[in-house]
């Protein structure tokens, strides 16, 4: 008996301001990073937080997911998140692989890097109700950072679906983050990102 | 590729493992992957030596190499050492 | 003891990989390549055991293997006493007659944390019992499977996450543990060094290890793309770098006595082949902190410990 | 003492405690990399090489190396801090005994992970369970806050001339060290004055002279001598004596810290959550006790009585504090997250047992080892625990006293 997000239980109790996001990249593309930036961003408007890997021996490029949590409330939970309201995948080549849409809430949120528009990947991959986003995250990353590391790019995409966390904690998150230069390019890639996030 | 996780009253003792790594394809790690110009390559085998995944195989009859993009991870070393710079890197 | 074994390009890509393909390494692997040149030369049958590191954890996550040969891994200090205790079972079974084997290679595998640090008191032991085993370091230059920390093996200068590039500190101060030469030390019959990039050089240098009757120790650089922070095609090209700019000379000691192995041997006939170390450094990413204005000086520092060394090596082989 | 200015800091369990260790004007850290202690190690390098701190950092070449090191730094009079886990603490056994038996008040970080074979980097409390008899005080935390809190209560703990008692401070693998939270840093000056320098007790040396319980050319003294069958018992008998006075020593220093920072856990012993009118109740150490204070406000929010006793000092074992939390509670479940191979049950369990036998109730109290080797314990699972405990009332029957929960058949 999972205690899904959405159930009545859930709602009523303190649980209710609790939102869990579950990212999926390859090692070495940024998706700790990206949950850690979201988190940080998140403890700057005052919301307790949490951010953790899913830790094993992955090496750069095999698939790994990383998870974000945000509150209100202090938050107790130690365990892995198992229906994420949000889900943001980093690499579009791990649809082929990975079920990442496995557990996300009735209500939940499914944003994918890719240069297709949501209906056109709805066909590809079976996503029943949910909301899905996508963007071009490694065409922006590999314009302005001239890296296809799409984690900042994801994270301005996943603030516009999901309205969890406005763009300004973001920048001043990612400006604490990198070094002067590299902040700057990854605010305009955020903003891009944030753009360009396309729903059905 | 990962099958249904077995209980304890099924695996071997001990955790001695009971699947060899070729059953693991570790190609889709990859976001370029070498493809050989047959004209230019002598079949030197530099590649298939410097291989880190053993991914460039020798085929005795047919005398000549193989990728094996099953479990290429893209990583270059044979462009890069290829003496007759007969492989060139490819976006997937 | 020179070894009679002929071994071509194409006997190496006929002879059957025991580490095999699928296993987990980064792309761009050093140790990998290095595991699959030392394999080749083995004449078999082979029993391997490695100690805690990189290579372990690639090779057998559960329930996968990438080991087509017996293996075991027990901990991260003992690799040197495990090949001592898989060697004399051997030798009891043999004595009762319960052997079906005449001989089998034992092979133990370690990283240079396995070997420089917290393995040291196990092979030492194993070498001054004089154990019939092949003991291969693995050259990384630091603890890449928990996240690229300093080791003994982790060359001065170099960042490392826990001798980082600091405003104060610039790097690792210590210098790297001339591990070979304390090996020899131990009147062992067989040490070398060898590097991925000269395959064939490294291949006989592990058959004659094999080869010989007692403890072998092969001193393997193989760069790591992930740690030292190159791109991942360079991992060769880097390996072949050390040795042209001395940063790693080849070298083999049978029975104690020193002799410069080809690679290295021209550059001591003609001095001017020697490449400076800054060549060698200017392409790894674990370096780029020397090359600014106030940590240049500890290239200089880098140049003069080389040199020192291939100086020491070249009177060592009765060259200078 | 009026609670002090604090900032709001986004860090994992291992940054807490390296940045605790920071604001501690630490003399001596030596330690050896292990997954997941690594970050900690790691931090407190680049503080060391960006001069932030003047403490000498050494990378020793293992674990044995690194206690040993620190135990005759810290003999020398050095304020030491070193960290490890798993196979690192297994390699240090022999000289825990030996650091303790010196009354060197080392204080030690240790990363919860599971013990070889197979080998595994993930959470459980196998490796730290099995040094409870080592002498050391042992600090189990539940989240990254804590973590922080208690590496600056145990250099006071430690170093308290009465006790001179080594402290471990555990915290789980990945749940929390490599977990970001919200963490509140209290301000430098603030820990300064909280964890102030290393205070050297004098003891009676050479001839019975007053000298300083430090390696010091001026005052020469004989430490770890050998000891025959006519002296080592009483030496034993009085480190038991000194871990006799932690308990009390333990809760007045959680409640000092507790008036300059704001937070309390329980006593400092022991935190009881909900259990004044708990029916059913667990019993749990660690992070999974966070996850389980959420299931117990799921019960609550239903009408069930459910309630939770978190035990924060293992050692000294908080005896009289457990009697007095599980008065009321009708049915127990206790959570191991380790084993006692061929026992009934794990360590937490025959502990607890033992406890109750002496107290005036005796309620059925079962077991669940849980969560071996990082595997998760999810809130559903809890949720079978109070469901087991509620047929257990009902029924008045305990099937099966230990129970392996979250493994696959």
């Amino acid at each position: 008996m999972h205690l899904s997000r959405g159930t009545k239980e859930w709602s009523d109790l303190k649980l209710a301001s609790l939102q869990e996001i579950r990212w999926h990249g390859r090692g070495g593309q940024g998706a700790w990073t990206a949950s850690e930036l979201l988190a940080k961003a998140a403890i700057l408007e005052g919301k307790y937080i949490q951010s953790f890997p899913e830790f094993g021996p992955e090496r750069m490029g095999a698939p790994m997911r990383a998870f974000t949590r945000i509150s209100d409330d202090p938050i107790n939970l130690h365990c892995g998140i198992y229906t994420p309201g949000v889900v943001g995948v980093l690499d579009p080549t791990l649809l082929k692989t990975v079920s990442v849409a496995e557990g996300l809430a009735e209500d939940g949120v499914l944003v994918v890097n890719t240069r297709e528009s949501p209906v056109e990947l709805r066909k590809r991959i079976n996503l029943d109700g949910r909301k899905l986003w996508t963007v071009p995250a490694t065409d922006i990353a590999t314009k302005i950072l001239g890296r296809p590391i799409t984690n900042t790019a994801m994270l301005g995409a996943v603030a516009r679906a999901s309205g969890m966390i406005d763009l300004k904690s973001l920048e001043k998150a990612v400006g604490e983050r990198f070094p002067k230069k590299l902040a700057e390019k990854n605010i305009e890639v955020i903003r891009e990102a944030y753009k360009e996030a396309r729903s059905e | 590729m990962t099958t249904e996780k077995k209980g304890w009253k099924e695996i071997p003792i001990a955790g001695v493992c009971w699947r060899p790594t070729t059953d693991y394809l570790t190609g889709d790690w990859r976001t370029f992957k070498p493809v050989r110009d047959k004209e230019k390559c002598n079949r030197c085998l530099m590649c298939h030596v410097f291989c880190p995944d053993g991914a460039i195989t020798w085929n005795s009859e047919t005398e000549d190499i193989g990728f094996n993009y099953d479990y290429c991870k893209g990583c270059g070393i044979c462009k890069n050492e290829c003496p007759q710079e007969a492989i060139e890197m490819v976006l997937e | 003891m020179a070894s009679k074994w002929k071994f071509t390009i194409k006997d190496f890509a006929k002879k059957p990989e025991t580490f095999m393909s699928g296993h987990r390494a980064c792309a761009g692997c050093g140790p990998a390549i290095a595991y699959r040149q030392v394999l080749k030369a083995a004449r078999g049958p082979i029993i391997a055991t490695n100690a805690t590191g990189c290579m372990e954890v690639v090779s057998t996550i559960y329930p996968y293997t990438a080991w087509g040969i017996p293996w075991i891994h027990t901990a991260f200090e003992n690799v040197a006493a495990n090949a001592s205790g898989i060697e004399t079972a051997l030798k009891a079974l043999k004595k009762k007659g319960q052997l079906k084997y005449d001989h089998v290679d034992v092979i133990a595998f370690a990283g240079d944390g396995g070997t420089y640090d917290i393995g040291i008191q196990a092979l030492s032991g194993a070498a001054e019992r004089g154990h019939d085993f092949l003991y291969v370091l693995y050259d990384n230059e630091a603890y890449m499977n928990t996240g690229i920390q300093r080791s003994g093996g982790t060359p001065h200068g170099a960042w490392t996450t826990t001798s980082p590039a600091g405003r104060v500190i610039p790097g690792k101060v210590e210098y790297k543990k001339p591990i070979a030469d304390i090996m020899v030390a131990h009147d062992i019959p067989y040490v070398a060094t060898a590097s991925i990039a000269y395959w064939l050089d490294l291949v006989r240098k592990a058959r004659r290890g094999l080869e010989a009757e007692g403890p072998a120790f092969l001193h393997a650089l193989a760069p790591c793309p992930r740690g030292w922070r190159y791109d991942t095609s360079k991992t060769v090209e880097i390996a072949r770098s050390a040795v042209e700019t001395c940063v790693f000379p080849l070298w083999e000691a049978v029975d104690g006595e020193y002799a410069l192995s080809a690679p290295s041997k021209v550059i001591a006939l003609k001095p001017e082949r020697k490449k400076p170390v800054k060549e060698y450094l200017k392409v790894q990413g674990r370096f780029r902190h020397l090359f600014t204005p106030e940590f240049e000086h500890v290239i200089d520092e880098i140049q003069q410990i080389i040199d020192k060394r291939w100086k020491r090596l070249l009177k060592r082989c009765g060259m200078t | 003492m009026a609670i002090t200015k604090q900032n709001l800091r986004a860090l994992n369990g291992d940054e807490a405690v390296a940045y605790a260790v920071k604001q501690s004007d630490v003399d001596v850290v030596a330690a050896y990399p292990i997954t997941p202690q690594t970050i900690i190690v790691e931090r407190f390098s680049e503080y060391v090489h960006n001069g932030e701190v003047n403490t000498e950092f050494v990378c020793t070449e293992s674990e044995h190396s690194a206690l040993s090191m620190s135990l005759a730094a810290s003999a020398t009079g050095a304020r030491v801090f070193t960290a490890s886990a798993s196979a690192g603490l297994a390699l240090m056994h022999e000289i825990l005994y030996v650091t303790s038996g010196c009354r060197a008040p080392v204080v030690m970080a240790i990363a919860n992970r599971a013990l070889s074979a197979p080998i595994n980097i993930h959470c459980d409390h196998s490796d730290s369970m099995v040094e409870r008899d080592a002498g050391w005080i042992q600090i189990y935390v539940e989240n990254s806050q804590e973590a922080y809190d208690s590496t600056l209560q145990a250099f006071r703990i430690a170093e308290h001339s009465d006790l001179l008692l080594p402290t471990m401070v555990m915290l789980d693998a990945f749940f929390l060290s490599h977990t970001l939270e919200s963490v509140n840093i209290l301000a430098d000056e603030t820990v300064r004055k909280f964890v102030g320098t290393r205070k050297i007790p004098l003891i009676r040396g050479h001839g019975g002279k007053l000298v300083p319980f430090k390696l010091d050319p001026e005052n020469p003294i004989t430490m770890g001598p050998l000891d025959l069958h006519d002296y080592y018992f009483e030496h034993k008998r009085q480190q038991e004596e000194a871990m006799q006075r932690a308990s009390g020593i333990i809760k007045e220093i959680h409640d000092e810290y507790a008036r300059i920072s704001g937070r309390k856990y329980g006593n400092g012993l022991i935190e009881p959550y909900r259990l004044e009118d708990a029916e059913i109740a667990t019993v749990c150490l660690g992070s999974t006790a966070g996850t389980t204070k959420t299931v117990v406000d799921q019960l609550r929010s239903k009408g069930i009585k459910a309630g939770l006793l978190r035990l924060r000092t293992y050692r000294p074992y908080p005896v009289e504090d457990i009697i007095n939390a599980l008065e009321n509670v009708k049915a127990i479940a206790v959570m191991d997250r380790s084993h006692s191979f061929g026992a009934q049950g794990g360590p937490v369990f025959h502990e607890i047992r033992h406890v109750l036998y002496d107290a005036s109730i005796h309620p059925p109290v079962v077991n669940y080892i849980y969560g071996l080797g990082g595997r998760d314990m999810p809130q559903s699972l809890i949720h079978e625990i109070y469901k087991d405990l509620q047929k257990i009332l009902e029924t008045k029957r305990v099937e099966k006293p230990v129970q392996f929960i979250g493994v696959r058949e």
